[in-house]
């Protein structure tokens, strides 16, 4: 069974049809990609996978669940974690506070038990910064750990939004442009980490524009076009494909 | 209810209304242009009644009024100038509790001036116990004085935003603030126009309203809260919302009367309002389309 | 540093000369707590005016026995919290003698305790009737009864045969106390109470209401029971509604700035109150003529603004403290005393008999029933 | 562990204080102190809300007024009239009633304060659901017109009923044992024991805030602060923890109401009025919205010169240029203002124009 499976979905605003009748399914253990030009509908598409807002008709699947009118908190507590295109960090909380939020659905303690320290918090507490620090270890930035977050380079905010992303133990990790922003090197080094964070069982769903990068590590890739699917395939065969030369390189 | 009293309490109703409406206008004009709600507008109210009044020791009123309102003006563009110009893409937050705190200071340095007394201009036409029957109910000729002047307000105001130049650019401001300032726009001195021209209509319901409300240091609260609640009600920015609802407002506070003590009327206008905030933040006359744009 | 030094010494000088002094004359510190800001500045307002008035005076004459009055007065805006913090501050701090104040009821009833605890006498400057009902040993309040302006009310209406009446009051302490006066009391005098209706203290039109209660047939005559502005709207919007049944407002109208603010409708409005609104018009023989007059002349002249009987209750309140002080010096206990052995004293509120059951000391008599005549005030003499 | 290791040095400020007093004689100032803590108490519940979730509330007198009001009036009105009734009974049988003599020698039957706080607390508690679930949807404007507007009512409903006594507000209220030998209330002699019970109650607020603010559910509320929607997306259902926060200071609000009450002896509408719900907020933010310590120092002193009267009649005034001055030229609070950073601004810019004079 897919993991995600996308069922004609649909999003208009006023007269535009942002997202047009999209289908694709994700399986678990892959990478998959969804490209295509500026204005394509990749992050709409996004939106409505998370929760953010509503589609105006089609489906959501996940792990063969409907998500139709779940909040985002609730599709984050289904297990599926996600990055923002323009980083959101929590202003004012160190990289490992953010991270530590992040373990929010694998936690418990409420208002009151927190209120009064109450002892069965200690373990949990101790837990949550335990398994953050080995997030941050992961994304090798533990050395920035109580740097406040907003204040430390592009590419490490990214690690870390990565990092706090991985602390909700997701099935499936929904990266919104994961390279925006960062050089050729970061580049890189983002497209390492995400291979590693596939190698750790969780399946990847990326939206990306960086070629390169999506080449590189995609099992799969999805590309859109002015809201509608144009192509789905494998990496080397997308390369092959005409429509998406035509709307990468142009008409001539 | 006799007809007679249900035109007595239409026309109270209506006098009520109709200063709500205009405070509410004064909401509005300043929200459109900078997305702030002053909540000092009442002061402007105040100020104009108290300055109108000083001023008639020394000259006849038709000049004392009109002085009046060209010195709330002055002030309104100081308070922008000092408090708001400056300051860069502000938090709501922030802009509310500096509002209120130049609410607060305005009112201190109005009872350091003219203590805590109670006054009021002259009746403009006849004196306290004049009278129009209307109907069979009778009413002050400045009832008749705060509509006609109210709705002059409102005509006017159309009539700048609509045909003059700078009033077209003060909506392109209200449209889009960064657009206007591509289109050489200078939105800043928007602003400040926004604040005297809300300035200057307050001032002036200040001044028609002093001989019925008489005018105190400490109106001003009051006012602004009633004034802000049919701006809300008639849909933030809207003008004609802001007249329909404050005379609605009104209305239905003079009807109240009737059924429920006086001693909760107050309770029960802003009941109304918290109930319709939940089920219709964009208020009771505001586009659905509109407020999908704005942030509540 | 030898400026510093020199300054220090002279500092130090400064402060032993304040200190020594006691030795041959001492200095008596009296508080006051009033709302000379907030909701109920047209009580306190004139009240500090008053106060520092009269203790200038007082300390140019040399002050009571050679002993000078030092006035603390402290700005409660009308806040019970604020009045407490006060109350214990001037008792326990300043050591005052004695506290005059608070203007409000609601302020006083929540000090009282204090004082008493503190065996502090109070002088309160609010109207209600529980403040000295039941007595309490060293709480006295200087405005006339509620009850009796009630009773002169209702003397007159039964003498001009008005037997139903509509009652309308304020939301303030005053006006609450009123009514419920009225309301208790209306039954001795045959009168029956058909309307009954609370306003805002901050009301600015009440034309609704007015019409309310003239649709109802039955109503002869209106008392208004307040001491906010709003008294005077009352008046005008019944004569613009073309309703001329007699208006009849509580002592709290005693102030001429209503008066001028209800212009024309306030011909004829019939109310009850002390005699310093009409001090000239007053026979020769009356007790409180020369007080009065004077109080009017030196207020008006150093405020320029009219005297009120607001400002009356606390002229009574500090001529009875000082007169107490004559007789009883520095000490809590013998101040009170002193207060509660005062007998045919005059003050602008009337002549004051009190007693260890009557700590308010004025009687029926304390009241003039006055009707407002071309924009003044004088006696009202029946039709 | 260690945030009460934190508010140790607190403890022996507070400590410090009364012996410092004592020692001077001039114990008076414990009870404007004693005033303040209760002031602050409710501050540094609307910190939370305001500075960590992120939501105004220009209402908060109004849970305050609520807490203080009905514990004044259930242990001072008298239920004589409704003894026969199913409540009052059920009351009675719980031992919740105490009987008495009022002023007049008239027999009283009233609540025991114990049970009148629980009952307050959890009214005002219940009430801050019933409206935090509509009202906590809104935002900006909306949201400040909202609590302002429940503020009025409270106000209003106060200032109407007879049974709050109007205008006049209530008196007579009676201490508020809490246990044998130690009671809230404002006798002369009982100073000293309420000083301690004020600021215990304050630093436990203190640091029941200080735990929430280091757990899963202050880094949740910190997170909604710094990016909402980020928030929603790590599984922090923010409608629901806005809503706790709500409730968790007007629980705060409530108690600090009920125990100002019996330590004043009486409550009036003054305490329920607008501007004392603008006094909370203009403290709020000069201490610095999202800063508990800056916000419970400022609780502290700014109450304790007002009840003073420090200010005179420009207490309001005060008030207003402070709140303005602060949003104006430091919008994140008056600690934050960084006084070495701006002494070296000056001096740079000397040396700079010293500079180029030459």
């Amino acid at each position: 069974m897919a993991l995600l499976e996308v069922k004609q979905l649909h999003k208009r605003f006023g007269g535009l049809h942002a997202v047009n009748d999209v289908s694709f399914q994700v399986e678990p253990g892959q990478i998959k990609a969804v490209i295509g030009p500026n204005g394509a509908g990749k992050t709409t598409l996004f939106n409505m996978i998370s929760g953010t807002f509503p589609a105006t008709s089609g489906a959501v699947l996940f792990q063969g669940r409907e998500l139709r009118g779940k909040k985002p908190f609730q599709v984050a507590s289904l297990g599926m974690a996600r990055t923002y295109q323009n980083i959101k960090m929590f202003s004012g909380m160190t990289a490992l506070e953010n991270v530590m939020v992040g373990r929010h659905v694998q936690s418990h303690a409420g208002f009151l038990s927190s209120m009064f320290h109450m002892p069965w918090t200690w373990k949990e507490e101790l837990d949550i910064r335990e398994k953050s620090m080995e997030l941050l270890a992961l994304l090798e930035i533990e050395e920035h750990a109580h740097t406040e977050a907003a204040s430390l380079a592009f590419g490490q905010q990214r690690a870390v939004e990565l990092a706090r992303a991985l602390a909700l133990e997701p099935t499936l990790l929904l990266l919104d442009e994961p390279a925006a922003g960062l050089n050729i090197y970061e580049t890189a080094e983002v497209g390492r980490l995400i291979t590693k964070i596939r190698d750790l069982g969780i399946t990847v769903l990326l939206v990306e524009h960086d070629m390169s990068l999506v080449m590189d590590i995609s099992d799969e890739i999805v590309v859109l076009c002015f809201g509608e699917k144009i192509a789905e395939d494998l990496p080397t065969a997308i390369q092959q494909n005409p429509e998406v030369i035509k709307i990468y390189l142009g008409e001539e | 209810m006799t007809l007679e009293l249900a035109i007595q309490y239409l026309m109270a109703g209506i006098t009520y209304g109709s200063i709500y409406a205009i405070v509410a206008i004064g909401f509005n004009i300043i929200y459109n242009t900078t997305g702030i709600i002053n909540f000092a507008q009442g002061e402007f109210v105040m100020f104009g009644g108290m300055i109108a009044i000083t001023l008639l020791n020394f000259m006849p009123l038709p000049i004392a009024i009109f002085l009046a309102v060209a010195i709330t003006m002055v002030i309104g563009a100081l308070i922008e100038i000092c408090f708001i110009r400056w300051l860069k893409s502000p938090s709501v937050l922030r802009m509310i509790i500096i509002t209120i705190g130049i609410s607060i200071l305005s009112r201190e340095v109005a009872v350091h001036i003219w203590g805590e007394s109670i006054r009021s201009l002259p009746y403009f036409v006849g004196n306290e116990i004049t009278s129009i029957p209307i109907l069979g109910a009778r009413i002050s000729p400045q009832v008749l004085w705060v509509v006609l002047v109210s709705a002059l307000m409102v005509l006017c105001l159309g009539i700048f935003f609509k045909t003059t130049s700078v009033g077209r650019e003060m909506r392109a401001c209200a449209a889009n603030r960064k657009a206007a300032t591509l289109c050489g726009i200078n939105t800043q001195n928007m602003v400040t126009l926004s604040f005297i021209l809300s300035a200057g209509i307050g001032a002036l319901a200040g001044c028609v309203m002093s001989p019925i409300t008489y005018s105190q240091y400490d109106m001003g609260t009051g006012l602004a809260i009633k004034g802000f609640t049919v701006a809300i009600l008639g849909g933030l920015g809207s003008s004609g919302g802001a007249v329909a609802a404050g005379l609605l407002l009104g209305i239905i506070e003079a009807f109240s009367v009737s059924v429920v003590p006086l001693a909760f009327q107050d309770a029960i206008s802003i009941a109304i309002l918290l109930a319709i905030l939940f089920v219709r933040p964009q208020g009771l006359f505001g586009s659905k389309e509109a407020a999908g744009l704005k942030e509540y | 540093m030898k400026e510093l030094v020199s300054k220090f010494l002279m500092a130090v000088l400064a402060i032993s000369l304040f200190v020594v002094p006691g030795a041959w004359a001492e200095t008596i510190k009296v508080g006051a707590i009033l709302a000379v800001t907030g909701g109920a500045s047209f009580l306190g307002g004139p009240e500090a005016r008053t106060l520092e008035m009269l203790v200038d005076e007082v300390n140019s004459r040399g002050g009571i026995n050679g002993n000078k009055i030092e006035l603390i007065i402290k700005d409660s805006a009308a806040s019970p919290e604020k009045a407490i913090s006060f109350a214990k501050q001037l008792i326990e701090e300043e050591k005052v003698l004695a506290i005059i104040g608070p203007s409000t009821s609601g302020e006083t009833m929540k000090i009282k305790n204090i004082c008493e605890q503190a065996k502090t006498p109070l002088l309160s400057c609010a109207a209600a009737e529980v403040i000295v009902k039941p007595v309490a040993a060293y709480v006295f309040k200087t405005p006339q009864k509620d009850s009796f302006a009630a009773q002169k009310i209702f003397m007159e209406m039964n003498k001009m045969g008005i037997s139903k009446i509509a009652v309308l009051a304020g939301n303030t302490g005053f006006g609450k106390a009123g009514k419920g006066q009225l309301l208790k009391i209306a039954p001795e005098f045959n009168i029956e109470v058909v309307e009954t209706e609370v306003y805002d203290k901050k009301s600015n039109d009440l034309s609704a209401v007015v019409a309310k209660i003239k649709a109802n047939k039955d109503v002869q005559a209106v008392v208004n029971w307040s001491i906010v502005p709003a008294q005077a709207i009352v008046a005008k919007n019944m004569r613009q509604a073309g309703w001329d049944v007699p208006l009849f407002q509580s002592h709290g109208f005693g102030n001429i700035k209503y008066v001028e603010a209800a212009g024309a409708a306030a011909e004829g409005i019939i109310f009850p109150a002390g005699r310093l609104l009409i001090a000239d018009s007053l026979t020769d023989d009356n007790p409180q003529k020369g007080l009065l007059l004077e109080y009017k002349k030196n207020y008006e002249e150093k405020y320029n603004e009219p005297v009120s009987t607001f400002g009356g209750h606390a002229y009574d309140a500090f001529t009875i403290l000082m007169a107490a002080i004559a007789e009883g010096g520095n000490d809590r206990d013998k101040v009170r005393a002193a207060v509660e052995g005062l007998t045919n004293f005059a003050g602008t509120g009337g002549v004051f008999n009190f007693s260890a059951e009557d700590h308010n000391g004025l009687g029926l008599d304390a009241f003039q029933m006055m009707t407002v005549k071309d924009g003044k005030f004088v006696a009202y003499t029946g039709k | 562990m260690k945030k009460l290791l934190s508010i140790l040095p607190l403890l022996v400020v507070v400590i410090g204080v009364h012996l410092l007093t004592s020692a001077t004689d001039t114990m008076y100032y414990l009870t404007q102190m004693t005033m303040s803590a209760y002031y602050s108490l409710l501050i540094i519940g609307l910190c939370v809300l305001m500075g960590y979730a992120g939501q105004i509330s220009l209402g908060h007198a109004g849970f305050f007024a609520i807490g203080g009001y009905l514990s004044a009036a259930l242990t001072t009105r008298s239920l004589i009239p409704y003894q026969d009734t199913l409540p009052v009974k059920l009351l009675d049988s719980a031992g919740f009633l105490l009987a008495g003599q009022d002023i007049y020698g008239d027999s009283l039957l009233v609540v025991t304060p114990w049970a009148a706080c629980i009952i307050a607390v959890v009214t005002a508690a219940l009430i801050a659901v019933a409206i935090g679930i509509p009202v906590l949807k809104l935002k900006g404007h909306y949201l400040a017109m909202a609590t302002l507007g429940f503020g009025i009512i409270v106000y209003r409903v106060a200032l109407a009923c007879e049974y709050f006594g109007e205008a006049d507000g209530i008196s007579e209220v009676p201490a508020f044992m809490l246990f044998p030998g130690l009671s809230v209330s404002g006798n002369f002699g009982d100073r000293v024991s309420n000083y301690y019970i004020a600021w215990g109650l304050l630093l436990i607020g203190m640091v029941l805030l200080l735990n929430l603010m280091d757990s899963r559910v202050g880094r949740a509320l910190r997170g909604i602060h710094g990016s909402e929607e980020a928030a929603d997306a790590m599984g922090v259902n923010t409608a629901r923890f806005k809503l706790q926060t709500f409730v968790l200071s007007a629980v705060f609000a409530a108690i600090a109401g009920v125990f100002l009450t019996h330590y004043n002896g009486g409550i009036g509408p003054s305490e329920a009025g607008v501007m004392k719900s603008v006094r909370y907020v203009a403290i709020v933010a000069v201490g610095g919205m999202a800063n508990l310590w800056g916000t419970l120092l400022m609780g502290i002193v700014l109450n304790f010169l007002s009840l003073r009267g420090v200010f005179g009649s420009y207490d309001d005034a005060v008030f207003g240029l402070i709140l303005i001055l602060i949003m104006l030229f430091a919008p994140n609070g008056i600690l934050s203002i960084n006084v070495r950073y701006c002494l070296k601004q000056l001096t740079g810019r000397n040396k700079q124009d010293r500079e180029g004079e030459v």
